[in-house]
């Protein structure tokens, strides 16, 4: 909101000047009676950075699934795979279909709270204040995919593929819409006296992926073997790590859109929201690493790699509000909280495969929850500078942030149940038991993820890594 | 001194290992082979085209026993590893003419 | 050629509007007498954008190897991604050699049809209108590139690596640079009376490797065992369905370098491109695997990556004429071309491993059919608004369409098929039945792609997914 | 240095004219009274420019991270992806608090030989001349990270890992920073009468670490059973060619960031550097192939890799100094030389698992001493033009390189070797012969890389490649 | 009863089992070995330097039989094996005390 | 004719190869399987929580020899495979009906 109307502020010096400079040229040469015709490169950048941003946003899809696959088992990595792959696409058209006018589109309802609109408004412009409407809606959905993909770790490994596709599309059509209506849209928690501040989606993104995710893990139950008959946690490793650690890197190289990104131009401060990214995801990593060495007494490769996207989950949030020191002691509690979240989830035998919930869920709260300590600069959200506690800005920022939270985790708890239990009373959400032990491979999508010839056994069919010739 | 090989279906594994151990029987080696049978394999399905899987995956199991072990193990494998469907498998009973405990040399009985 | 013409007026303005700026500023700072001497930013911002773009098209390389390596069997792996880097790091030395130059260089033959040079003309050059000739070799480097590679996993699990390798000399040596003479280099098909359109190279980069392709698989003949006796297919699975999903999301993301960075400039109309590109995508994706849910009685993961891919094949040449709804349809229409396409060169015994010449060959030639249909603007080639039949556009871009698919399908099948066929009467083009039974990694390269301690047996010499320490 | 005041004055010229522009405007519209608050769009531009090339660079961790992974084996697969990930964690933050400010922070020690400083001097500016101090420390970091993680694909399957981490602390805070100090930030090497060249760091970056990891590699000793009793190398085959492939692909993708960039600014050569970069890599990657193809009898599939690699190193000092056809012909040499670099290196007996000390320490020194032969053009480090040999240059420049690199080589050799031996007196640098047998993924992290379900044997918790159900 | 065990070239098994089924044997289980003998393993090279792999990748069969279809079986196995060229691989008979059909509880050669 | 059938650490395989070398006898067939016995798996630790792996991998030898080798074939096993630790295995001796090398037809002892 406030955001728009900055840019629009922006936009007007910028078109302004280039008028002022059209006049004085076409003095200069004839040849350039319609210069106004050529949009000012300023416009065009801030539209193209934007879009390359969202293109390393989108490239974050392949680090979920890579993450996702490695902390599975093998017998089910074409389905993990292949919900990532889905949920994006179907996704994708759900929000253009829908999602993208009820978050943004004009038209009202219900006093704001809610909107509705028919695909995306006004996309073939060409002229725009700001960012044009394509730029802004392959931006906008490739944050929707994330969201929606987020949930598809914490399902894994036992949920029907069927049930799974349906929930991916109303999430990112309804439910994602909705807290985008009230918060990036404009909506009531934007022109609260003491506005919200999320820059990028530690909450809006994250957290609604994180807590669809919760709701998710605890409709199902865990899987089997999962936890002993007398309670006690019994680890599934997944059967990757290279997987896992080569998707946290892809995510932490997405993340360099998905913050900077949402800058929503091109401007001085875009490096800087990057320089703050780079620098929590690692302090996360290293926190997390540390903790879990000193807890469990070797270090642990995915607990690493859930600390470091903690520490960008958490600073996704305060990036634009906070000096870049704050910033490391932001990432580095993102680290600190997700080891401690997962043993936590583990103790309330919520069963979360590859730690989704703590990592999205927990540390995107509280990560918007720090800016009311932090926050020294106006991110345009904010609306003013020093609102954090630590500079005098008092508590007001912190309830509103409080506030935001907890709305937002009802909202996202409650809606998201809700569709979930209504899949699980009509389609059925959950495999057999048969299907879950033989792997939802073979017997949702009809052969292995790691395929071998039929004619004959295993080991002759396919060279496994080692078995040579 | 005999050695007790039993063709079972691999998720019986865990059931058949609690049935040994309630005979006495604490040790036992595993592999894993691909079985050829009555039971036919599954019918899979890839881009678009069917195909069968000739074999089923099985779990081989080999018991060290002594001889008066012999049935009861033998009653305890086909017990737990029974499902009434096709495929539960085979066990075979051979002689040994000796056996040896690496670790103390042991022979015999002893050895198991 | 058009297009050409259309950027050299564009930087005409700018460069004019730019010395006039400098005017007026000689006369605000003697510190910037030599003004001119700095490029215009929009200058510098078009060939970094196309070169940003070319980057990502690159990129592309590793989706491809490791779509067709997932899709192929383990005991291959090594060679099938040895064959996709080499081909592309002979084809880009091909491509500077002489196929650049071929394409684009000055001195014509046999007017226009054909062209000759050496060497990448003006490659050491820094001032230009519109693109620098080392943005715009890089660009096209990276194209040819793509329309090499293609190839390779048509004709994987049977080809020999030394005769595989001299076909990709070839073909980005002469075969796809007399394509690009003939088109984006200005030649007859642009400058026909209603002249063609392929924006991003459906027909010209894809089709280029889906015809090809066509051609290897049929010299070659279909892998041991892929037919019975009795002539029905037979599934051979590949080793690695996520290989092939992150694969195919790294194509995703390429194609995000693919067609907006076709537009050859900085401009407003990239972001609506990439917008079309993305939706057409998804659209394939969802459309291909319902079709092959509802065929085959699940929904495979594989034909659900080739729907993504066919989608986004099929958009590449209309995406800069059509409007965004169009896109989904044309999108929509590629995923469901794919799935019947498979089976029809199955019925054929055409052994197609990855679905190359469906996915490239089928669903591109297809893309640029439908421009005739759909188009609304003018993308530059074509010269006019409303070429499409749809927006009473008439028959006319019906038949240039038509001539332009069928004409590059004949010239590139004979060309490419009598490459094969000397190559096949020379050195020979398919492996001994008793290497490929062996496979290709340790006959072709020395050892398995998958490797092993060599003094143990497999099973001892490395910790095989789940054989633990 | 002189790339400093270089920049400075571009951006003079460029600040001074918006200034102009906004005298103008000003009058033209009373809206843009505070015009000078936009900065220039060029200046954006920069900056950004450097920021997406740093996103590049950071890539690369996941590029060296499977090139390292494929080429060991798969019961230390969680080791060496845990050493990639934290090594770029704790470097970049190890940078970030001192390294960076010692690499160019202004307090200067010993007359310069060293300075000192704390965070990251100037982080929170959000104007400045040519580079915000936010995207400088984005870019450099990104390239502090890449000369620490080298080092751990020499040292693989042996090094604990807890000592491998304390190590890349400290060559990212101290000996790192130290030779950029010497160098790009403007040091003696930079002050030389004939100042030294070495554009994106053959020699700073790459060199570091191949010379650290040929240090490694020599105090850790081979690997059990890498070479006979009788002192024959015995090959131990990588576990995964894939990897090594994709690695190398995402590698090479990242160069187009680590080149390019390194120019840093947005002008009218970035594309030039792009062009003779990507030739380079190329003609490495063929040469490399052939050469070992005709020395072994079979194209070696990672040689190939390595080749594509050497190229890129070579190239990456003379690549803003040199024409396009020296480029081709300096990373074909590289790729040459990586051949007989591997044998020599195993001839020594000193075992590097994946050919970092060749690729890195040799083919980046031949590349930063190929300037004095090729160098054309003033890369804003030589001064002048013509500096090469050939181009009647004279001696002068290779007597500076050949110190240059002579004084690197020791400094980074002692310097990194008193870190491991006071690491190997202190905790010790190696494993036991037990943990190595068994692998470091069970013993240093816990639990196997590829993980299977505790409760079963092997083969029945997993699905292997071609397993099955 | 008896047990048949039988190490093989891998690429023979589909005709063995062919050649099983046409003398009425319908049911085996297969694993994969890795087998050393006269036959050397291959010559192999890695990054420029070459290397012998000590082991051959074999098939290993078992076959449980009634004693009268003990010879056909073998011979079934030795002619659809063979090769004539080093590393065919061998044969073994072992007899059996007894076998049991998990499914069924049938005893000896019922079981089969 | 017997089979030898021995069950040992993996890490002792190439020693006891050599011994077997060592009293003459040339081939063997290996397969590795998971072992159950008095030696427990290890613990691991993932993700924070512990957990104990039930088996062991092991490395299973077959050997066939003629009857004359079979003590020194054992004792060979017997000294090259022991750690004097738990888990270093067992051996056991089976007698055969027949041997038969596949490509020659030889029977019996000059099958070996
Ligand atoms: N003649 C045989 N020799 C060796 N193994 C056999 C034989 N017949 C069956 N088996 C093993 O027993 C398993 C089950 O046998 P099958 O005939 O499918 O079912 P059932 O034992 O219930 O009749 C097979 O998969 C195979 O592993
Ligand atoms: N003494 C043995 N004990 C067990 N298996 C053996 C023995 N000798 C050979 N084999 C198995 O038979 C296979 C072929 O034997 P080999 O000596 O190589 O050829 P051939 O049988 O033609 O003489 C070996 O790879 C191994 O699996
Ligand atoms: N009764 C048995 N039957 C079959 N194999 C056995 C038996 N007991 C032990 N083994 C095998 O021998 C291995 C070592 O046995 P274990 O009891 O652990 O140590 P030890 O043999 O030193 O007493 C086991 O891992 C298993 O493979």
């Amino acid at each position: 909101m406030r955001r728009l109307l900055l840019k629009k502020a922006r936009r007007k010096l910028i078109t302004g000047s280039v008028l002022a400079m059209v006049m004085l040229t076409v003095l200069a040469s004839p040849a350039l009676a319609q210069e106004e015709l050529a949009p000012a490169t300023q416009f065009i950048l801030d539209n193209l950075w934007v879009f390359i941003a969202g293109v390393l946003v989108f490239f974050m899809q392949a680090g979920f699934a890579l993450v996702e696959a490695g902390l599975t088992r093998s017998k089910n990595v074409a389905n993990i795979m292949m919900k990532n792959l889905m949920d994006m696409a179907a996704g994708v058209l759900a929000f253009a279909l829908v999602g993208f006018a009820i978050g943004f589109g004009g038209n009202e309802l219900l006093g704001g709270w809610f909107g509705f609109g028919w695909f995306i408004p006004g996309i073939e412009d060409t002229v725009a204040e700001g960012l044009l409407p394509s730029t802004f809606f392959f931006f906008q959905a490739a944050f929707a995919a994330t969201a929606a993909t987020i949930v598809s770790g914490a399902m894994a490994e036992r949920t029907k593929f069927k049930s799974y596709f349906i929930y991916s599309f109303f999430i990112t059509a309804l439910i994602y819409p909705v807290v985008l209506r009230w918060t990036w849209g404009g909506g009531w928690l934007a022109q609260l006296e003491v506005p919200f501040s999320d820059f990028a989606g530690s909450t809006i993104v994250h957290a609604t992926g994180g807590w669809a995710a919760l709701m998710g893990a605890i409709i199902l139950g865990p899987r089997l073997g999962r936890f002993t008959k007398d309670g006690r946690p019994r680890a599934i490793p997944g059967h990757s790590m290279p997987f896992v650690v080569i998707g946290a890197l892809i995510l932490f190289v997405g993340w360099f859109g998905f913050n900077p990104g949402s800058e929503l131009i091109a401007d001085e401060f875009v490096m800087q929201i990057a320089t703050k990214t780079l620098l929590a995801g690692c302090a996360g990593a290293v926190v997390a690493m540390l903790t879990n060495w000193s807890r469990a007494g070797k270090p642990d490769v995915s607990m690493a790699a859930n600390g470091l996207l903690a520490g960008l989950v958490a600073v996704t949030a305060p990036v634009g509000a906070v000096e870049t020191w704050a910033a490391v002691v932001i990432g580095a509690t993102g680290g600190l909280i997700v080891i401690f979240s997962v043993a936590f989830f583990d103790k309330l035998k919520i069963d979360d495969p590859v730690g989704a919930i703590s990592v999205h869920g927990v540390a995107g709260t509280f990560g918007t929850l720090s800016i009311s300590l932090f926050a020294r600069y106006d991110d345009a959200f904010l609306g003013r500078e020093n609102a954090g506690l630590f500079y005098g800005g008092g508590l007001g920022q912190l309830w509103t942030q409080l506030m935001f939270v907890v709305v937002h985790f009802l909202f996202v708890t409650i809606t998201a149940g809700a569709l979930f239990l209504a899949i699980k009373a009509t389609l059925g959400l959950r495999v057999s038991e048969a299907e879950e032990r033989a792997g939802l491979d073979v017997e949702e999508h009809g052969s292995p993820g790691y395929g071998h010839d039929p004619g004959l056994p295993t080991s002759l069919s396919t060279t496994v890594p080692g078995s040579g010739a | 001194m005999k050695l007790i090989i039993a063709f079972i279906k691999p998720f019986k594994l865990q059931e058949v290992g609690d049935a040994l151990k309630a005979v006495g029987v604490s040790g036992m080696s595993v592999s894993d082979i691909s079985g050829f049978g009555r039971q036919a394999g599954q019918k899979e399905v890839y881009r678009g085209a069917e195909y069968e899987v000739d074999f089923v995956p099985k779990v081989r199991l080999e018991v060290l026993v002594p001889d008066d072990l012999v049935s009861p193990v033998v009653e305890a494998i086909e017990e737990s590893a029974r499902t009434g469907e096709i495929g539960d498998g085979k066990i075979a009973v051979v002689s040994l003419d000796n056996v040896v405990r690496i670790r103390t040399g042991e022979r015999g009985a002893d050895a198991v």
